[in-house]
């Protein structure tokens, strides 16, 4: 293997880590802040992919202006889920399998009525203009939208963490998986906040749906398919570290372009040992802070 | 007591099962065929164009009066893709709904499931779609009649091609991607089979193998480019390969290799899913072209279809719509839907005029097999708007004898 | 009268806050004590060290003459010592009996049966009767717990722990939440407790009518050290406990 | 009192015993002695399931690995030894889950909650996955066909009676366990896991012995499943198998004992009936989950329940 391949398989790995981050960090903010395991998040993501879709090829809207109208219908949409749905289950008993029926049952409805509307065909979106073609450095190729998809998953990650980290409503978002009622007391309106960062993730997957779609193709049960890699991701990085989503992406895109490059016949197989491994020797998730165990 | 209750549902939910079949009046003179196609995610599509051309047939053959003074009737339960379920549904079709044919499927493990259940009740089991040549191989079975190609006869005809390639622009590399599933495997083991079989002479730079439905074929992408071959065949489909050919473009991948995918990678949701995107000079085939051959009768079955469903059809379609043809000629030649051997007495050896075949050319079962003999044409992308949404279809045809592309007697899966 | 608890330089910090400090000192078998101190002396945090819920970063706890320093919480209740929660610990969906019942089968090792229905095992039901009776809460032995007032729930908890047949006690607040005139039952129940099953009691309480209404040893904590121990007689004049309680102006 | 629930809780087992040994008296039909099968199978997998997640309180959502590892176990058998190996494949299976299920519970009750419920399904999908990979061994997708039990229980009714059988064995096992202290130690570790260790028991130990428990039943089932389908695939290891038994559980109800039996049933019958008039068998499945997770919670035995519970207080207060 000479030094420019090695940049060339960096750089694939790159590309398919940032895609799983930004599958993956709607995720992990909804479990990080809400402590709700949204199993449906990856059909947000294929509603994003569809309304981008839509946008652009029926409306003639441009790309961008499809992503966006992809994020806000997606949140549109986790908002009113939750608002009508999950918000009842809050602080049930045996809320987490509860959570997870709702979320599997919101997967099987919005699989059919996303057939209901777009039909079982596979749709397909253009990459936007300017971004169509390659440039070639130094011997190594990179597809610009390749290169646009690194630089706004980048972004996200460094606002998320500076919303988070810095701001007066994120530091209440982060608070709020904390201690729900102590919040409440606090005079923060927890219910809305909840329903908030809800609706602030499933935009992060219609974002990401509409993103990777010009990269893939749009199809029924396109939402399933993404949901276990982005588990995967956010089981390595953590539950609810955004940062982790972010780290264990990387991890999980490099390890994954070099087992192709080396052992391509185990591929398919290399991300559940990568998370097998982490899960024996640190089951709470590489990047997450150790916790305090209790007897 | 309340434990008492529940045992009263369980007898309740039993009863019902035992008075079901009260409900469901025999109709007659009705030629009933039981259909397990997918409806729901990335099949689902094939199985969609599978119901309607099936349906399309069957108005066409009962229009003009049906067959032997019978009717055919159609019914489908969504399969799910999941051999368990489609078993059960099998054997309801067989117990409860008493219906003369199993039909479909578009999974090759559905397939193998439900051969199994054709087996032991004898009842004939047409497929369409699924294209495991096990099933035609070590898992024939007497009641089981395969309409549409198999992977065998796909890369038998990749391998003619790549032989005739070799004469006029010599090659000598090749590297090979496909789902990391029984079918990508069985696709690379048959094409090596065949070209070893014409004495092509090869050299295998690299395999790869994503997993099924992958998202993201970036770095396969890249690592072939650096293996260099000259020749890269693709056992991908559907969505698959839409999402490779859309990931490898701005790469050039298609600049520097020939791109070879002969089994479903001509399929028409390739061309239209991609539109302008798909690169010109790709050789894809698939095991029915909407523009080849230039019959009346293709003219018409493809029409037809887009005027019935406001859509071009997958070749999923015209295998469906084989089936459908296949069972009226059976019935016809017998005259009653009901007496099995004879019917697949009937079905050995049938001659079949099909859409997809060229004038000089009609399709037949082999007696042997049960797997339908058919040519194949194996094209390369050209620009051509005729079936929107795709921008591209095939062009600039190879056209392979069918009784070039079936295995050796001997051939068996095992032999790998 | 032999020693049944002895703990030896106890310590303890949560990050850089001493909450145990040195604490040393022996209970005597059959011995009723209190031990009592403002909030955030280091009450609690003692009970969990001594019934190894927390593992105390210096010092030795030898029960019954075997250093159980490091031991999990099962392995102690197995040698003999009992613990009521200060918040109510009960389980809320079984029935009282079942509660009780399932300390006196734990007690006798049937607590991992996995065939005989659990109303068959007639001694653990039988001494899980007894139990209730003499906690008064045999009327309501087939409601769940759940559905119990407070001050029975109290009860309850500590009838688990009798089930287990201790030889040693551990009570947290037995009477907080408690009105008056309950209180002053329970303050009789522990004592009757106490006599009826041959036990050493330790309790904690703010309550002082019950803490020198019948403990026979006091033992004051403050900010973590053992300020002071003695009999209620000795406690309640001594300037430092005192102090400690009422502030430095008033002592 | 007691004595009283044991017998009328005999009678209940008689009843449904005879009526599920009466099926083959009444129907001929091979279909509906499969559909029994199913449901029988279904329900000892569901109520295995709910040893853990309802009267426990651990949330698997990868339990499909023992329902496939049972499966496997008999298939792989039969297809690289003999056909003579259907009951050998079986023990083994039985064997392997229980050792498998001690070395994944090890690894897993070490976390609790959601984090237990994800590593329960990130385990069920690397299973799945290295049987869909490694298709020289376990056949990949195509899953392996022609499982025909040996001997005389190759005949299908006979098969229907062994399978009867040993799921009324296995219910009823689970059903003396979770009568029995263990099963009380079980709920008490749901209820209140902080309190148990002060009764002098393990949580974490009571957790394994149910998690391997459960495994091994769910292994029972699958191996048994294999017989009754005469053949297996890599789906019944997949995610989503794991998910029907739960929506199963739910749909009985999770506190009853009998619930996600009676959940089998029902869903079963439903997907049979349903299945077959709608395409759009999923959106259907998705609001019948939200209805019982939204308004149902307690499932169909317990809303029930608490039902006549009501009625009766209505009654009385009359």
């Amino acid at each position: 293997m000479d030094v420019s391949f090695i940049a060339v398989q960096l750089l694939s790995g790159l590309t398919m880590a940032t895609l799983l981050f930004l599958v993956a960090s709607g995720l992990t903010l909804i479990f990080g802040v809400g402590n709700v395991f949204n199993f449906a998040h990856g059909s947000f993501y294929m509603l994003g992919a569809y309304l981008a879709y839509q946008t652009v090829s029926a409306w003639h809207g441009n790309f961008w202006v499809a992503a966006l109208v992809a994020a806000i219908g997606a949140g549109i949409l986790g908002m009113m889920a939750e608002f009508l749905f999950l918000r009842r289950i809050y602080g049930r008993a045996e809320e987490g399998g509860f959570q997870i029926l709702l979320t599997y049952s919101f997967i099987l409805v919005i699989d059919d009525l996303v057939k209901m509307i777009w039909g079982t065909e596979y749709k397909s979106l253009l990459r936007p203009a300017g971004f169509q073609g390659s440039i070639t450095a130094a011997g190594v190729t990179m597809p610009t939208y390749n290169l646009a998809i690194i630089g706004i998953g980048l972004l996200i990650a460094v606002l998320a963490w500076w919303i988070l980290a810095r701001t007066r409503p994120g530091r209440v978002a982060r608070a709020t998986a904390l201690d729900r009622e102590m919040l409440g007391a606090m005079g923060v309106n927890v219910p809305r906040t909840m329903t908030l960062v809800f609706g602030i993730a499933t935009a992060l997957g219609g974002f990401a749906g509409a993103l990777a779609a010009p990269l893939r193709s749009v199809t029924p049960g396109a939402g399933i398919e993404v949901i276990i890699d982005s588990l995967i991701v956010v089981v390595i990085g953590g539950m609810g570290h955004f940062w982790g989503a972010w780290l264990g992406a990387l991890l999980l895109g490099e390890v994954n372009s070099f087992a192709v490059a080396i052992v391509p016949e185990w591929a398919s197989v290399v991300s559940y040992v990568v998370m097998v491994l982490c899960l024996i020797f640190k089951p709470e998730g590489l990047f997450a802070p150790r916790q305090v165990r209790k007897a | 007591m309340l434990k008492l209750r529940s045992g009263v549902i369980v007898l309740l939910v039993l009863c019902t099962l035992v008075l079901a079949p009260l409900a469901v009046m025999a109709q007659e003179k009705v030629i009933k065929i039981g259909a397990m196609y997918p409806m729901t995610g990335r099949a689902g599509l094939y199985g969609l164009d599978s119901v309607d051309a099936a349906e399309m047939a069957i108005a066409e053959i009962n229009g003009k009066g049906g067959v032997a003074g019978y009717k055919l009737e159609l019914i489908n339960t969504d399969s799910k893709a999941k051999p368990d379920y489609s078993v059960m549904v099998a054997k309801r079709y067989i117990e409860q709904d008493k219906v003369h044919f199993l039909f479909g499927v578009v999974s090759s493990a559905v397939g193998l499931a439900v051969t199994e259940v054709s087996k032991q009740s004898k009842k004939i089991f047409i497929g369409t779609d699924h294209a495991s040549t096990q099933l035609t191989a070590d898992k024939f079975q007497p009641y089981y009649f395969r309409v549409s190609n198999n992977t065998f006869q796909s890369m038998a005809a990749g391998a003619l091609y790549l032989k005739e390639l070799a004469q006029t622009k010599p090659w000598s590399t090749i590297a090979y991607v496909g789902p990391d599933y029984a079918y990508g495997h069985d696709q690379w083991n048959e094409l090596k089979f065949n070209l070893d079989r014409f004495g092509v002479k090869y050299k295998i730079v690299g395999e790869y193998w994503p997993k099924l439905f992958a998202p993201d074929y970036t770095a396969f992408i890249t690592s072939i480019i650096k293996d260099k071959p000259d020749i890269l065949i693709s056992g991908l489909w559907g969505g698959d390969s839409v999402a490779f050919i859309k990931q490898a473009t701005p790469y050039g991948l298609f600049e520097k290799v020939l791109f070879c995918s002969p089994d479903a990678g001509g399929n028409y949701e390739v061309m239209s899913a991609t539109g302008a995107e798909l690169p010109l000079g790709l050789v894809l085939s698939a095991r029915h072209h909407n523009n080849w051959p230039e019959t009346a009768a293709n003219k018409e079955y493809v029409k037809k279809f887009f005027t019935r469903t406001g859509r071009y059809p997958t070749y999923a379609a015209e295998g469906a719509y084989a089936g459908i043809l296949a069972i009226a000629q059976a019935v016809e030649k017998v005259g009653n839907p009901t007496d099995t051997e004879a019917l697949v007495k009937a079905l050995e050896g049938m001659k079949i005029k099909l859409p997809e075949d060229p004038d000089d050319f009609t399709s037949y079962i082999d007696p042997a097999t049960h797997q339908i003999v058919q040519v194949q044409a194996i094209g390369v992308t050209v620009a051509n708007d005729q079936f929107p949404p795709a921008k591209r279809m095939l062009g600039n045809w190879k056209v392979y004898k069918a009784e070039d592309l079936l295995p050796p007697k001997d051939f068996s899966e095992k032999k790998k | 009268m032999e020693c049944i608890l002895k703990l030896d330089g106890l310590e303890k910090a949560f990050g850089g806050l001493r909450v145990t400090a040195s604490v040393s000192f022996s209970v005597k078998e059959g011995e009723l004590s209190a031990i009592i101190g403002p909030n955030g002396a280091g009450k609690t945090t003692l009970f969990n060290q001594i019934t190894g819920h927390l593992l105390p970063d210096r010092g030795k706890i030898t029960f019954v003459g075997e250093d159980i320093t490091g031991l999990s919480p099962q392995q102690i209740v197995k040698r003999g010592m009992g613990r009521a929660f200060q918040i109510t610990s009960i389980f809320p969906e079984e029935t009282v009996l079942e509660n009780v019942r399932m300390a006196c089968l734990s007690r006798r090792d049937e607590a991992l049966s996995y065939f005989r229905p659990v109303h068959r095992f007639k001694e653990a039901t039988d001494q899980a009767f007894a139990i209730l009776e003499s906690l008064g809460l045999h009327q309501q032995a087939d409601r769940p717990a759940f559905e119990l007032a407070h001050g029975d729930q109290k009860l309850l908890d500590i009838g688990m722990a009798l089930g287990l047949e201790p030889k040693l006690l551990l009570l947290d607040e037995p009477t907080a939440g408690m009105s008056p005139d309950e209180r002053q039952l329970t303050r009789d129940l522990i004592r009757r407790m106490w006599k009826e099953f041959n036990l050493t009691l330790i309790f904690i309480e703010h309550d002082m009518d019950t803490v020198f209404g019948i403990a026979q040893t006091v033992r004051v904590l403050q900010l973590g050290a053992l300020l002071a121990e003695g009999t209620p007689d000795q406690i309640r004049s001594n300037p430092q406990v005192i102090t400690a309680y009422l502030g430095e102006d008033l002592a | 009192m007691e004595r009283d629930t044991d017998l009328k809780q005999a009678v209940l087992w008689l009843v449904v015993f005879a009526a599920f040994a009466l099926v083959p008296v009444a129907t001929a039909s091979k279909y509906h002695l499969l559909l029994a099968a199913h449901i029988l199978l279904w329900g000892l997998f569901a109520v295995a399931f709910n040893m853990l997640w309802g009267v426990t309180g651990m949330l698997s959502f990868g339990q499909a690995l023992y329902f496939g590892l049972g499966a496997y176990s008999v298939g792989l058998m039969v297809k690289h030894v003999g056909p003579g190996w259907f009951l050998p494949g079986l023990g083994l299976g039985l064997v392997c889950s229980v050792i498998l299920s001690l070395a994944v519970g090890l690894l897993i009750i070490r976390v609790s909650g959601v984090f237990f419920t994800v590593l329960t399904l990130a385990f069920g999908q690397l299973a799945w996955q290295i049987t869909f990979r490694w298709y020289h061994f376990t056949g990949g997708d195509d899953g392996v066909q022609g499982i025909i039990p040996p001997g005389i229980l190759g005949n299908g009714l006979v098969y229907y009676y062994f399978i009867l059988i040993l799921v009324a064995l296995a219910i009823w096992l689970m059903h003396r366990l979770s009568q029995s202290p263990m099963g009380v130690l079980l709920r008490c570790v749901r209820q209140n896991p902080s309190r148990v260790p002060f009764l002098g028991q393990s949580v974490r130990f009571s957790q394994l012995r149910i998690y391997v428990v459960s495994s091994f039943f769910a292994a029972l089932a699958g191996s048994l499943m294999a017989g009754a389908d005469n053949s297996i695939h890599t789906d019944m290891l997949y995610w989503t198998t794991s998910g029907e038994v739960i929506l199963m559980s739910v749909l009985g109800g999770i506190g009853q004992f009998f619930g996600p039996f009676i959940g089998a049933g029902v869903l079963i019958v439903l997907q049979d009936v349903m299945g077959a008039k709608t395409e759009y068998w999923p959106l259907m499945i998705g609001i019948v989950m939200m209805v019982m997770v939204l308004l149902l919670p307690r499932g169909l035995v317990g809303e029930f329940q608490a039902l006549r519970v009501r009625l009766k207080s209505l009654v009385a207060s009359r």
